[in-house]
């Protein structure tokens, strides 16, 4: 047992700190802290900052831009984008499409889109959710019917992040409509500007705009943006899911949160004594900080047991003790939201569009990502089928 | 002990659920959230013409007398409903200040306006550093020649833009939170030296920051003690919390009705998702939640009009509580258990949760309450 | 709307609570305060002290010794009781299998069983449970079978609470293996002193003995001591159940158990600060106090409609809204007997058997409660059975 | 960063584990509990046979110079065969203040004893009044010709009428609670002036409340600084809360492992009763408590070596609360899921329930130690 981090590991810690004091504009810092949403082109310039920094996507093959990281060094690099806080890569390039084409697609694909991922030239979104199709992914109903050299997709998806900046998205669409559930689905890549695309964006109840409704209405793909073998969409999806789960814990960002509550709740919000001042709400705090610190802990140990699998099997499988990381990150960010809203006290009523009121400051990000993050216990696996996976794979019910 | 509606009480839910129903459904709500106004004068008027403006008012003063059961009535329709008109803020607030503070001179004055639906009223007290501290009023009150003199801040008034008139708190004397040296003025909402920031609240509703300069006040339009008004305050704000707690109710069950609905129609690897046992045992700790609410939100009115101010205030925090732990929880699994289709502003049910989750905020959080409670004498004291 | 209680209800609440503090021996209520149970003897004593009062079985016909009480008056009374506290009658027998004979008996077992029922001259108890049969309890396997007019058990009932003290038991058996489940099943008296019948008592993690096996071995019945009609035992067993489940609320005991921790709470525990001086204990305190207010108001408004229900229609079923009362009833009792445990701190280390130290009486009836009364979300259907009632029952799903 | 056990780790967490599974099984376990003194020397000695007992003290001692990691996986293995000997106040806490505390010389006196398992010691701190304030101590310490002379009362001393010896802790000067002024001192169990009065603990152990009646303690049996000892007493109970951090998670493991198989075995409604959602959701939930309860439990390792007495109280307050709140919803979820059979003595998961509950009781509950942590900086702060 070698517990705590070797003096390299918190050597890079402090490189990776001192790279993002330097590199990152303060605005796009504090507007993270304020639960605010980047632009499209602030991200794409931060990206561009990573991209030259050779951090973009450090968990790639090294060939495609990889770092050549062990996952310590990986989760290192994450917390402390997360706890800076710094913009997170859109995940949809960097850690959903991008491995499945690194890992399923063709050399040319590889060629054509990973560059292109990395440096965030394309805006990818996810093709998977449909109206009718939440959790029971398989149950998809978008059709893609070949004719010649091209597929032709007509349907639906639903729940799709981001869509409305997006210029490609990657689709499930069932290909075989005779094959069980599961089997006739394939993995194609599809260009937004392709006629017959058109987004909805869809308000959430944060007041914002980051879903969409997508609709194919006969829309021709090339066959060769079809990724890995017809039908065997299901094994890419598997895979893709599985590491999304992985990065779903996102303790980084807790700890961000939790660190300016214990911030804003020292000082005196308008004129009030600091909530800091209430044992009660101390209490409250410390009590999360320590879920925050078990959940901290536990993916250390789900990551060093990954480098151990990794070392002796290569590449490892998704590991199911990563639904804990999934069921507690996703309880985690919305208890940390959850007490900031509570923190505000009246303010939080305060709804923060182009109108609202000076003096409010403190209170920005409150309620809004508090009703924003109740996605995180439903998108992903919702945290009832991740209790599923682990009654079943783990326990063997 | 006897929770049936007498006949007119019936007659009053059955008119107020019929009238929601024909013309504050879904539909209608949102046209009315997206007009330039963000409220319907219409849906005012209708509620006017029900009688429902003047309910709390004796027949003396020009109203209709009703009390805690008929008030706590349309609050739970207004909460299934989502009525984001200040019915609230006028016809129970400041209706309440008007009743236990105001003389039968200004009574007479006003009550039959807010009957009728032409005076709109709302209660200016919440100040930027008070939280939810009822003594906590640091705008000045300074006696002039043949009235007052104002000066200060208010935040947060629910529907303060809305208002053509202010009741404003203000300190003639003493620190902030003293108990005493409080008094309560009406401020005709563009009067000079008023200034009001105007916003929308996260559940659709209006409010507004307002600012007083030297906004002089005539004597005429002093509500009771001038320096003796903490009792009113703490009343109406109390009678507020049971009005709240039913209209909290109402928008409960609708979030459990609906929530019940989609399980039984939603379908998921090819059976109705209520098949599933883990979200039938949460849909059963939804009701058994919502059944805790409606008992408190029942207590609350049973002991709203309790003479003894502090046995009062101890069974509203006791009620605040309860529908506090209640709506979050129930609002919480209402969107789990819809999934994605909850998280959309499209469907009803992510407003019910935004408008529980933002009852919290109104007159004191649940931390709040659990220390006023915590503060005082037990709840379960005999008599 | 009446909210509130009548004058009359008032002056009835005095009326009982009068009676308690002149007729209840005060170690007797001492000895419940601290959790512990009063010996046989002594229920017996105090039975018959009520039976006196003519107040041993109000929820009885008045022909069988009942007040005529409304509903309302039943609680007050249930209420006064648990709240003094003063002890409640033996169930088994007031409860359970009194409303089974009074309602299914013939006349002859009316006549020989009720009246002793009443002044606790029979002490029973309940062979419903089976080793292999806890929750799904018709799957019960205990047989009877009729031998002229004599039935002969064979089989073994488990958790058989205070079986140890019994001379007569109620039993479900089965005297018809070739029916469904549900239907050949009897309901049979059996005098615990019949050749065949042996009791082992068990010991319970609270340290006590409560519940017991009771083995059937070729125990001869006499036909007469079948209530109601052969093989419909199921029906007469659902209706005990219900009367139970309504019973299991008993806010009256939190309540009482909510004062003696603030009592408890007020006063310098072996010198130790009062823990009421804690902001956070006096929170715990309000906020569990809120819990039982609700549930209480819940009961009345249950109260209040079978009381509706019964002059609209007569004696009502039981109210599948009576699952609500087991569900929090438990849990209340449970979390006001994890705050007493918590409350007393170390001490609460100490076991209170014979040998148990001086200087600890305040400890009393501290861990051993909150380990006696796990059982209350377990037996008389479950918290996840009632949870299923709740979902079919009321919600239809 | 590595959490994989070394090869001499993996022997010891092997060996304990074969030794308990053979001549420590729950049937053992029921005799030993049932005999008339409630704890068996032959286990005891067994223990020190494995080098358990001097696992922790150095090699020049007369130790095995085992560390946190060590103490960790007997600690485990302990948990989950609910072991009722004293290992815990003799090898870990009384251990530690020797350690920390103890003189060369006079560890050179104990330690072969302890390691031999001749000498079984007892840490007699805790009084009636302080709950778990370590400073609360009231006990004084006289200084008189040749040594100190002790009066007071020890309260619920875990081991204390198994001890061959006490560590007693006494007051030197200032008031109770004050920082400074206390003193360690080695006192015989059966010394002139010292009652014993033993009983038995909720979960099977030995305890006992102790008189000091002016007890004469020798200049040589004072251990350490006998005005500076809070320091001392301090790290030892960290450490000691450190290994029962490992025992809940090996009780924890052991419950939900029988729980699991229970659920897999135990037939209701003619199926496996782990075939109901809602059950087995609860039990990933008991899953995931568990994982958590582990983590923190090897964070509570790594940080009891911290220098920073802050920084390691943190720490272990952090740890505590999570065992806490882990055992508990784990405890209670086991007997739930288990019905009937886990309300009986005769079946194993009721005992680990009640250690996992009485854990709590020791060394500060989750109230006291989350006021700990409240009052000192964020756990999060970063280096």
């Amino acid at each position: 047992m070698e517990l705590g981090f070797t003096p390299e590991e918190i050597a890079f810690r402090q490189e990776v700190r001192s790279f993002l004091r330097a590199a990152l504009p303060e605005v796009y810092r504090r507007k993270l802290s304020e639960g605010r949403r980047l632009s499209k082109d602030e991200l794409a310039h931060w990206t561009r900052i990573l991209h030259a920094q050779g951090w973009a996507v450090p968990h790639w093959p090294v060939e495609w831009g990889g770092t050549g990281w062990d996952p310590v060094r990986q989760m290192i690099f994450r917390d402390e984008i997360q706890q800076f806080p710094a913009p997170e890569t859109l995940s949809f390039g960097t850690s959903m499409v991008g491995p499945v084409v690194y890992t399923f697609g063709s050399r040319a694909q590889k060629a054509r889109f990973l560059p292109r991922i990395a440096r965030l030239d394309d805006w990818w979104c996810q093709g998977f959710s449909e109206p009718g199709a939440g959790s029971d992914l398989a149950a998809l109903k978008t059709r893609a019917v070949r004719d010649g050299d091209h597929f032709v997709i007509n349907g639906q998806k639903a729940w799709t992040t981001l869509a409305q900046h997006a210029n490609w998205i990657f689709v499930l669409a069932r290909t075989d409509s005779t094959a069980k559930k599961q089997q006739g689905i394939s993995f194609l890549l599809v260009d937004m500007a392709s006629p017959g695309v058109t987004v909805r964006p869809v308000e959430t109840i944060d007041g914002g705009f980051e879903i969409n409704e997508v609709f194919f209405d006969d829309v021709r793909v090339p066959a060769d943006n079809l990724v890995g073998a017809e039908n065997k969409g299901w094994d890419y999806a598997k895979f893709l899911l599985g590491n999304e789960r992985n990065g779903q814990a996102r303790v980084g960002l807790s700890k961000a949160r939790a660190r300016r509550i214990r911030e804003l709740a020292s000082a005196s919000l308008n004129g009030a004594a600091p909530r800091l001042a209430d044992p009660a709400f101390r209490r409250r705090l410390a009590g999360l900080e320590v879920e925050i610190k078990a959940l901290e802990m536990t993916q250390l140990r789900v990551i060093a047991a990954e480098r151990g699998e990794g070392q002796r099997q290569g590449e490892g499988k998704p590991n199911p003790a990563s639904s804990i990381l999934k069921i507690r990150g996703s309880e985690l960010q919305q208890a940390t939201t959850e007490l900031l809203m509570d923190l505000i006290g009246p303010a939080a009523l305060v709804r923060h569009a182009d109108e609202g009121p000076d003096g409010y400051d403190f209170a920005r990000g409150g309620a809004s990502t508090y009703f924003n993050l109740r996605k995180l216990s439903i998108y992903g696996g919702s945290n009832e089928i991740q209790r599923t996976i682990i009654a079943k794979a783990i326990l063997g019910l | 002990m006897n929770f049936d509606l007498s006949e007119e009480q019936q007659l009053l839910k059955d008119s107020v659920a019929r009238t929601f129903a024909k013309s504050y459904d879904f539909e209608a709500r949102a046209r009315i959230l997206a007009s330039p106004a963000g409220w319907s004068r219409a849906a005012w008027m209708q509620m006017a013409e029900l009688g429902l403006l003047g309910l709390p008012f004796a027949p003396e003063d020009g109203g209709f007398g009703g009390g805690p059961v008929e008030t706590m009535i349309v609050m739970e329709a207004i909460g299934r409903a989502l009525v984001v008109e200040p019915y609230l803020s006028t016809a129970v607030l400041a209706a309440a200040v008007l009743r236990h503070g105001g003389s039968p001179a200004l009574r007479a004055r006003l009550v039959p306006q807010v009957a009728d639906g032409c005076l709109i009223l709302a209660f200016a007290h919440g100040e930027p550093q008070a939280r939810w501290e009822l003594s906590d009023v640091a705008t000045s009150a300074e006696r002039v020649e043949g009235g007052y003199l104002l000066c200060g801040r208010k935040s947060v008034v629910v529907g303060g833009d809305v208002a053509d008139m202010l009741i404003v708190s203000g300190r003639m004397s003493g620190p902030p939170r003293h108990p005493t040296g409080l008094g309560l003025f009406l401020v005709n909402g563009s009067a000079p030296g008023v200034t009001i920031k105007a916003y929308a609240t996260q559940d659709g509703r209006r409010a507004a920051d307002i600012r007083l300069d030297s906004v002089f006040v005539a004597d005429v339009d002093v509500v009771g003690d001038p320096a003796g008004a903490l009792p009113v305050i703490a009343r109406a704000v109390d009678e507020a919390i049971a009005a709240i707690c039913a209209e909290a109710v109402g928008a409960m069950d609708e979030a459990v009705a609906m929530t019940v609905e989609y399980l039984k129609t939603r379908q998921q690897f090819g059976v109705a998702i209520g098949t599933f046992q883990a979200l039938q045992h949460r849909a059963a700790d939804m009701f058994v939640a919502l059944e805790q609410a409606r008992s408190m939100a029942l207590f609350a009115v049973m002991s709203v009009a309790e003479k003894n101010p502090q046995t009062r205030a101890i069974a509203m925090s006791a009620a605040k509580i309860q529908i506090a732990r209640s709506a979050r929880f129930i609002g919480e699994q209402a969107i789990q258990l819809h999934g994605g289709i909850g998280m959309t502003m499209e469907y009803k049910v992510g407003h019910l949760f935004k408008r529980l989750v933002m009852i919290d905020k109104e007159f004191g959080d649940l931390d709040h309450h659990l220390d006023r409670l915590a503060a005082g004498t037990s709840l379960l004291e005999e008599a």
